[in-house]
């Protein structure tokens, strides 16, 4: 009962399986670490190590009875006592974010926690659902040091790690004494694959022959890209999860011409998502039209805010905007050529997207020039803040403070590569993120913080892609529906080894 | 019969027409100068006799080699090569490069008595080192371990020679053996040599472009010029009385003692290059004498006197 | 010893002491060892002369010539040329200097950049010398030049590899000559050539010497071609002068100068010869010898040879020897 | 003769010096302050004082360096940043592999590259010669990254004799190697045959053949022999490329190594990694070349001597 | 003109032939890009994207529907001129470096000798990804990165070069005339060394063409839609499986001119007698 998967090629290199220090997780940190709660493709929450949860009306405290009878790998008990410890870890990390809002944790009895807010935080289940959130075995956790999780990792998972070689595999074994899978499996004992290797492979051609060959099990990720040839093969099938991010053009909103909010706009107005959709994408995934994933609520937004492919409207608005066009089809205003920068990142699928996307900024007599730039040096450059102009980025979040995060104006440069520091903004943005007291004033908030920065045209949205996953048919057999947002602990759990 | 009889042999690189009709015999107990000025053929003729010429190229495109009774040309290599350092050897012209630098001294000369004379290693060996012993080396055992460049020059070349005899050969090929070394050296080694060559009855081609080697040291002497053969003859009837102009005026260039100053004339115009020999007698536009006959006509080599001279105007 | 206090009036050059040193190694891969190329030579030349210079490979004639040339900075001792100190010459005075003494090379295959044509070879003379030329005055330098050595103005296009090395070596001689120097060093000049080309060019050197007044620093391993050629010849041994003949026919009294002359084969069968073989090999250059360098192999070596190194000392008649046992 | 390696090793440390500067600059040459490279998004003045602290990034850089070297020297060559972990335990993980994908690809190329070599220059100017020198050549032109999944689809996928990819069995290492090794046949190739070509020339080749020894004895043992001294030269001079080159090869295979980190860490700013891998490199390539120095020597008699 | 008579030489060998007619074509395509090429090489047609090779387009159409042809063409003007300027500065300076430290020896060549013994032993892609980190991506910084990397070979080569012209007799002869330092150097010793150093060029320029593209492996480089043919072939890895002939013909591409170039080096190399000198590094 083995098998062997492959983690999405841009995981490789996740330096840790450390869930409160680390910035950098991979697919298998899900199957070391059991969290609180899990999160359904729809959005919904569901119990894995907390089995109900309520917070009071002003969102000031939140209560959660835990699971019984759980323990960590290493025999330790999780109980109130471990949330207690858990949650202060978490100062003063890069992921503090996380449970900023809480003030402390308060022990109802050995199963019952209370946390007590600093601020209603409507957002905090969905915290709790993050990767982030897997809780190590304190005992472990302290003893290890800063070596915790480079050299082990002990959780409540349905999976033991037997060891990490960083950058190549990470061997994991069924965790026998597992019997607290949440609903989405339908195993609640421990998995029947009871050594679960999980490799990386940094060049997608590579997993794609791995898989066919046999090599592996299955792919966690494949780039759209292989999907017809994947289809093609009769041994192996495909399964999609909705997307999490989205691929959009931040506009650095400082530096000519997109200081003019007629020029970003036409700018937003010239991506042609149906084009990239259909032909980069073959129709897998769907067009972004705003800065959400459209499974979150703040997604729908007034229809009339919504971003799609209008060349008409984007040439009169720069011919508005005083930009005429030249002979050789890019647009001049003064003697100057329309001509801006357009970032992006290596990686064949933001290549391709950029590339289409120059052609048709073109297509309104915008002239782009392309710089490919690795991934670390890319965000050094958005800090200089005035070198930028265009860029086509993606993002990878199922929650609406992603637009907090990359249009706050205390983030300017990076992440806020739009370098967007608008007043009211700021206010709808404080707004959304620490003034809602339930989850639906919290999403009432969001989108009206939503809805303001897509009047303000500070990006174009592009993509959005879905989650696609391969696997061998005649090795393993997934379940008839794999639940949750990513595939994660809660799907492995059920796969069999034929 | 000569031992070795080379016959009119004509010799080709590529598309220069190198040697033309050169001819002489040897004798065992003789002592052949075969000289000339530089470029004139004299290595050239040693790699025919030796059977070489194809390693460089090169193609004989008539004649006849006769060795010991035996027509050489034509013969597959593996017999060439039973022939080669078994029956004919070769001292080459610069030792400092004739010996392979990483192997020692003893190995490159036991090589020959195993591969010709079928000797076990130890018996090789100590042939060897009877060699350099009888080649008034020093310390022969060291020498024996030594490396070729842990040795000076004119011990490089005793070293050759002594590869040369290892398999006790009728017939030594010697070009320009001592060119490369000192005048102190050379002199050594041409005297050694021709002891060597007197001792064991041995036959040898000795080439050179020194007249007074040639003077000290040859039974007989052949004169090459431009690829063909001006003159043979003994040795003293070539320094009495030359026959052919060219030998003439060759022995006239080489300084002397107590020669007046302001004497010593060359020969005037250049040696001329493969690419351009003149017609007729290729000494043509240097010989004082020449006339249009000379510019017209090859002169053939003939019997005059006691020799063999290819000049018009030599009288026999 | 010669010494430059009793420099005749009639002496171009005066040596004193004159010492090189090489060095080499102590680099990566070898240790360091100390040579003395040139050691301790005092010699005169005296102006409209012949000074020859013989002796084996390596016993340091070419150091010597581009000592006294100054092509090579001297490690002790000095070079006077017409009775001022080479050495006290700054570098652009000894540039301008240049123009009084030339060299013509052992090897003329490599003497001439093979990438120029003769003429260019010819006119470059001037042009380091800073000689403006108008066109016509530079084609009459180099018809003079070239019809001076015996070359056809025709051949003025060739590049050297068109030329034979006697035509290469007369090359070399115009060019020394183009500067109309009055002191000429000539190292091995014939070295390579055929001996029918060797006599023209010793020929035309000759002529030279007389039609423009030359003083020669002649250097050969030839003993009879010196003997024939010199004026005064200076046997040199492992970077010592051994014996100075005051002339062409003087019998060397040296035993290692009578070894040379003797190992040199005489061109006649009729006056064939046993030759007294010299024993041994020169030592190495690097070896640190107290006494007499050619002790090791000379006949008449003793105890004091080995121990005392011989001064030239003048034998009558400016015959020099450092011998303590010299032949009769 | 040891004495003489001793006195090599002595010499190389100011050449070690000199190269460990540079690679201590490194970091202060890429674009952006360290600091900020290391430090989280939202870090306040405090925190990256401390963080420079932390890093010794607050002192003047010859104390960075004094400090940095005399650290390295003792083998503690720092803690990696990004991946959290001290550097001499990557490189300790990497370099075995890249030692093991080098040596074999070396002996391969070296092998394969000789034996084409010799053969082209035996049988040179034939068809022979032709033949076995383009196709080598045709070896050489194709990008690392292409051979690999080239030799992949035929034989991992189409006859399925290799693993795809990893590092996880011996015959792993299979593919890799070829890549590796097939761009190295060439130069090794190119090399003994010039070199094989130029000693037959030689004097002392002639004199061989005018011994009558069979030309296969000369060919094999003598002039083969004299043209694996440049080879061994310009192998010494590779090990650098051994250890390091193979950064597109480890990429295709999901191999770890030596090169792959180092390109790695360069793209994350991980600059201790970046200098640690760097330095052990450097450090290769010295005793590489003095390896180099040795097999000359155990080759070549001139050699010893020289160096006596 | 003598200069050219090597070059004529090496021309008339079948093999110099063959491969100085494909670096003609290849010249060719890259100074007469727009003429040659059927299309434009940055207009795409994404519903005609890896299109086979066939009528309309030979060689097929890339994953944007570009004619590859076209392409093709004009990759060949940026991978020649990538290659030709990164050798061409790597030579300039190499050759600067290499006569100081030839000609003055000294404190200042043994530095030179050790950094470039040193960098020459590293891998040139490690050097240049190193470099490219350092200075940024784009056109400009790979032809530096790649000219530095090759840097050390064209220094080391020259230094020889120098070492030995010095001691030719004919650099003696002059100085004997009154020469100076630098009619020496510029007048006899570069003349005479150039050649090789520019033998050895041209045929680091076909490694340099290879670098190129294997540094478009790791996206740097050609900058889209500039077509290099290594970044040609990068791009199209992704899609080795369903339209291999985008990656097959710039493979051909490179494969062909730098076997023309590495062909046509040797017949020079052969022409000019110069196996020995290019060894001497
Ligand atoms: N392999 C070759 N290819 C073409 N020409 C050759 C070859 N070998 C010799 N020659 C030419 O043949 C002629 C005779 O050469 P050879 O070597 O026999 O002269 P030599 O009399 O031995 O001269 P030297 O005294 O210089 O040794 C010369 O003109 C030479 O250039
Ligand atoms: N530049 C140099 N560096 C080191 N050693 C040198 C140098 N020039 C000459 N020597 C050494 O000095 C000694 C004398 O050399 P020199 O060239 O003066 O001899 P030579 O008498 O001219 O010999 P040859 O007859 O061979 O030309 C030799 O041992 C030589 O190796
Ligand atoms: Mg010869
Ligand atoms: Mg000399």
């Amino acid at each position: 009962q083995e098998a062997t998967f492959v983690m999405a090629s841009n995981d490789v290199g996740a330096p840790s399986y450390d869930p409160i220090r680390g910035t950098k997780l991979n697919a298998a940190t899900s199957l070391i670490y059991d969290r609180m709660v899990i999160q359904d493709a729809d959005q919904s929450f569901h119990g894995q190590l907390a089995t109900e949860w309520e917070s009071t009306a002003d969102g000031m405290a939140w209560t959660f009875k835990l699971r019984p009878g759980v323990t960590f790998h290493d025999g330790e008990p999780f109980n109130a006592a471990t949330i207690v410890w858990w949650v202060p870890q978490f100062a003063g990390t890069e992921n503090a974010f996380m449970t900023d809002a809480i003030e402390s944790v308060e022990v109802i009895d050995d199963l019952t926690v209370k946390f007590v807010m600093k601020n209603p935080d409507p957002n905090l289940l969905s915290n709790m659902a993050s990767i982030f959130m897997g809780i190590p075995s304190p005992k472990a956790y302290d003893a290890m040091g800063t070596d915790y999780g480079v050299t082990g990792a002990v959780g409540s998972g349905p999976f033991t790690l037997q060891s990490f070689t960083i950058g190549q595999e990470t061997v994991l074994a069924s965790n026998e004494a597992y019997a607290w899978a949440s609903n989405l499996s339908e195993n609640q004992g421990p998995p029947h694959i009871k050594t679960l290797t999980v490799r990386e492979i940094p060049e997608d051609s590579t997993a794609f022959l791995e898989l066919r060959t046999g090599g592996v099990d299955m792919l966690l990720s494949v780039p759209t890209d292989f999907l017809p040839q994947l289809e093609a093969e009769d041994s192996i099938a495909v399964g999609t999860l909705p997307g999490t991010g989205i691929f959009y053009i931040p506009i650095n909103t400082t530096v000519a011409p997109f200081t003019d909010i007629k020029v970003r706009e036409a700018t937003a107005l010239a991506v042609n998502q149906k084009e990239i959709l259909d032909n980069l994408f073959g129709g897998i995934g769907s067009e972004a039209n705003n800065f959400l994933i459209s499974s979150l609520l703040a997604a729908d937004v007034d229809p009339a805010l919504n971003i799609s492919h209008n060349p008409d409207r984007a040439n009169e608005l720069l011919e508005e905007a005083g930009w005429a066009m030249g002979s050789d089809g890019v647009r001049e205003k003064d003697g100057t050529r329309l001509q801006v920068a357009l970032w992006t990142q290596n990686g064949t699928e933001f290549k391709r997207v950029t590339e289409v996307v120059q052609a048709q900024l073109k297509a309104v007599g915008i002239g782009a020039d392309i710089t490919v730039f690795d991934s670390a040096t890319i965000n050094d450059q958005y800090r200089k803040g005035n070198e930028h102009q265009l860029a086509v980025r993606s993002y990878s979040w199922a929650n609406a403070d992603i637009i907090d995060w990359f249009f706050a104006g205390s983030r300017l440069g990076y992440p806020n590569v739009s370098m967007w520091n608008d007043p009211k903004a700021e206010v709808l943005n404080k707004t959304a993120m620490t003034g809602s007291r339930t989850w639906e004033e919290r999403v009432a908030n969001f989108k009206a913080y939503h809805e303001y920065v897509l009047s303000q045209f500070v990006f174009a949205p592009i993509y959005q892609p879905v989650q696609i996953h391969a696997y061998s048919k005649d090795n393993i057999t997934l379940p008839e529906t794999v639940r949750g947002t990513r595939l994660q602990s809660q799907t492995v759990v059920d796969i069999t080894v034929n | 019969m000569a031992l070795l009889s080379v016959q009119d042999i004509s010799v080709t690189i590529g598309k220069l027409d190198l040697l033309d009709g050169v001819a002489f015999d040897i004798d065992s107990g003789e002592i052949l100068g075969l000289v000339g000025e530089s470029g004139s053929g004299k290595s050239l003729t040693a790699m025919c006799v030796m059977g070489l010429l194809p390693r460089i190229g090169g193609t004989i495109t008539e004649g006849s080699i006769v060795f010991d009774g035996r027509e050489m040309i034509g013969l597959p290599e593996a017999e060439l090569r039973r022939l080669r350092g078994k029956r004919i050897a070769l001292i080459s012209q610069n030792p400092m490069t004739s010996l392979d630098p990483i192997i020692r001294i003893g190995a490159q000369i036991d090589q020959v008595s195993t591969l010709h004379l079928g000797l076990s290693a130890a018996a090789a060996r100590d042939r060897s080192l009877e060699l350099i012993a009888q080649l008034r080396i020093p310390e022969p055992a060291a020498i024996h371990g030594a490396y070729p460049h842990q040795l000076s020059g004119g011990m490089k070349q005793r070293i050759v020679i002594a590869m040369a005899l290892a398999a006790d050969p009728d017939l030594i090929v010697a070009d320009e053996p001592t060119t490369a070394l000192d005048v102190t050296i050379q002199a050594q080694i041409i005297q050694i040599m021709v002891e060597l060559v007197r001792d064991r009855g041995l036959a040898l081609m000795l080439i050179t472009h020194d007249m007074g080697v040639v003077a000290q040291a040859c039974d007989r002497v052949v004169v090459l010029y431009a690829g063909r053969v001006a003159e043979t003859n003994t040795v003293e009837a070539i320094f009495a009385e030359p026959r052919h102009p060219y030998t003439r005026e060759l022995i006239r260039c080489i300084p002397r003692l107590g020669q007046a100053p302001g004497s010593l004339k060359g020969i005037p115009g250049a040696v001329p290059s493969v690419i351009d020999y003149p017609a007729g007698c290729r000494f043509n536009p240097r010989c004082a004498v020449a006339d249009d006959l000379c510019r017209d006509t090859v002169p053939a080599l003939e019997r005059k006197a006691s020799g063999l001279a290819a000049c018009h105007f030599s009288e026999g | 010893m010669e010494s430059a206090a009793a420099t005749p009036e009639g002496d171009l050059v005066t040596i004193t002491g004159l010492t090189r040193e090489f060095s080499s190694g102590g680099g990566l891969m070898t240790p360091r060892r100390t040579m003395r190329a040139v050691n301790d030579v005092s010699l005169r030349v005296p102006r409209g002369k012949v000074t020859g210079v013989v002796g084996e490979s390596g016993c340091g004639k070419s150091t010597l010539a581009r000592l006294v040339l100054r092509l090579i900075d001297a490690t002790a001792g000095t070079v006077a040329f017409e009775g001022t100190d080479l050495a006290n010459r700054s570098p652009g005075q000894m540039r301008k200097l240049r123009r009084r003494m030339q060299m013509v090379f052992q090897d003329p295959y490599s003497a001439i950049d093979p990438r120029y044509t003769i003429r260019r070879a010819l006119l470059e003379p001037f042009q380091v010398q800073g000689v403006a030329q108008t066109a016509a005055e530079a084609r009459a330098a180099v018809d003079e030049l070239i019809s001076m050595v015996g070359l056809s103005p025709r051949m003025v296009a060739s590049f050297p590899h068109q030329l034979s090395g006697g035509q290469k070596q007369r090359v070399g001689i115009a060019r020394a000559l183009a500067l109309r120097p009055s002191f000429l060093v000539l190292d091995e000049p014939t070295a390579s050539l055929d001996v029918s080309i060797q006599a023209q060019i010793i020929d035309l050197l000759e002529a030279l010497k007389e039609d423009l007044g030359l003083t020669y620093l002649f250097i050969s391993h030839d003993l009879s071609l010196v003997r024939y050629f010199c004026d005064r010849v200076v046997v040199m041994y492992l970077g010592r002068a051994m014996e100075i003949l005051p002339d062409a026919t003087a019998r060397p009294r040296h035993h290692y100068a009578h070894a040379l002359l003797d190992s040199n084969f005489e061109p006649d069968p009729a006056r064939r010869k046993v030759i007294t073989m010299l024993d041994g090999e020169i030592p190495s250059p690097f070896a640190v010898i107290p006494g007499c360098a050619f002790a090791d192999r000379c006949p008449a070596a003793s105890d004091l040879c080995r121990r005392e190194r011989p001064v030239l000392t003048d034998l009558g008649g400016g015959h020099m020897i450092a011998c303590h046992h010299p032949r009769d | 003769m040891f004495s003489f390696f001793l006195k090599r090793l002595l010499l190389l440390i100011p050449v070690f010096l000199a190269v460990s500067m540079v690679i201590f600059m490194i970091v202060h040459l890429v674009p952006g302050d360290p600091i900020d490279n290391l430090v989280q998004i939202n870090s306040t003045p405090e925190q990256k004082a401390a963080l420079a602290a932390k890093y010794g990034l607050d002192k003047p850089l010859y104390q960075q360096y004094a400090i940095w070297l005399g650290k390295a020297l003792s083998g503690d060559l720092g803690d990696a940043i990004i991946l959290r972990r001290p550097v001499a335990d990557l490189i300790a993980l990497n370099l075995p592999h890249s030692l093991a994908l080098g040596t074999l690809a070396l002996a391969f190329s070296t092998l394969v590259g000789i034996a084409a070599g010799a053969l082209a220059a035996v049988y040179k100017d034939s068809l022979v010669d032709r033949t076995t020198m383009t196709m080598i050549l045709l070896g050489s032109t194709v990008p690392g990254f292409w051979l690999g999944l080239l030799l992949i689809m035929l034989f991992a996928v189409q006859l399925g004799w290799f693993p795809v990819s990893g590092a996880r069995s011996w015959d792993a290492l299979v593919l890799p190697v070829l890549t590796i090794g097939l761009g190295g046949v060439a130069l090794v190739a190119r090399v003994t045959r010039v070199a094989m070509m130029e000693t037959a020339r030689k004097d002392f080749v002639m004199m061989l053949h005018a011994k009558g020894v069979p030309s296969w004895q000369i060919e094999l043992r003598h002039v083969l022999r004299h043209a694996l001294l440049p080879v061994v030269t310009i192998l010494s001079l590779r090990i650098g490329w051994i250890l390091g080159g193979a950064v597109t090869v480890e990429f295709v295979f999901a191999r770890p190594g030596l090169g792959s980190l180092l390109i790695t860490s360069l793209n994350q700013r991980d600059y201790p990694v970046v200098q640690g891998s760097l330095l052990m490199l450097a450090i290769a390539v010295m005793l590489g070349t003095l390896l180099g120095d040795i097999v000359q020597a155990a080759m070549d008699p001139r050699v010893r001597e020289r160096i006596k | 003109m003598a200069a050219l008579d090597p070059i004529k030489t090496a021309i008339r060998s079948p093999r110099g032939g063959a491969s100085a007619a494909v670096l003609v074509l290849v010249v060719a395509c890259a100074v007469f890009a727009p003429l040659l090429a059927p299309y434009a090489y940055d207009i795409q047609n994404l519903p005609a994207a890896n299109t086979e090779p066939g009528g309309t387009h030979w060689m097929g159409t890339d994953e944007f529907g570009r004619d590859l042809f076209s392409r093709i063409i004009y990759g060949a003007r940026t991978s020649l001129t990538v290659a030709v300027s990164a050798i061409s500065i790597s030579v300039a300076a190499g050759l600067t470096l290499g006569a100081m430290a030839g000609y003055f020896g000294g404190a200042f060549d043994r530095a030179v000798t050790a950094v470039v013994d040193l960098t020459w032993s590293f891998p040139e892609i490690l050097i240049a990804l190193i470099l490219i980190a350092i200075i940024g991506p784009g056109l400009q910084s790979t032809m530096v990165a790649i000219s530095i990397a090759y840097l050390a070979q064209f220094t080391r080569l020259t230094r020889a070069q120098i070492m030995a012209l010095k001691n030719e007799t004919y650099v003696e002869a002059t100085t004997n005339l009154g020469a100076g330092h630098f009619h020496i150097i510029f007048r006899h010793l570069l003349p005479n060394a150039l050649t090789p150093v520019i033998v050895a060029g041209m045929l680091a320029t076909g490694d340099a063409i290879i670098l190129e593209a294997t540094l478009g492996f790791f996206g740097l480089g050609a900058q889209p839609p500039t077509p290099s043919w290594g970044a040609m072939m990068s791009s199209g890895t992704a899609q080795i499986f369903i339209a291999p002939w985008i990656i097959i013909f710039p493979g051909l591409a490179i494969a062909m001119t730098v076997i023309a170039i590495n062909l046509f080096g040797d017949a020079l190399i052969e022409a000019l007698d110069i196996r020995n000198r290019l060894r001497s590094s």
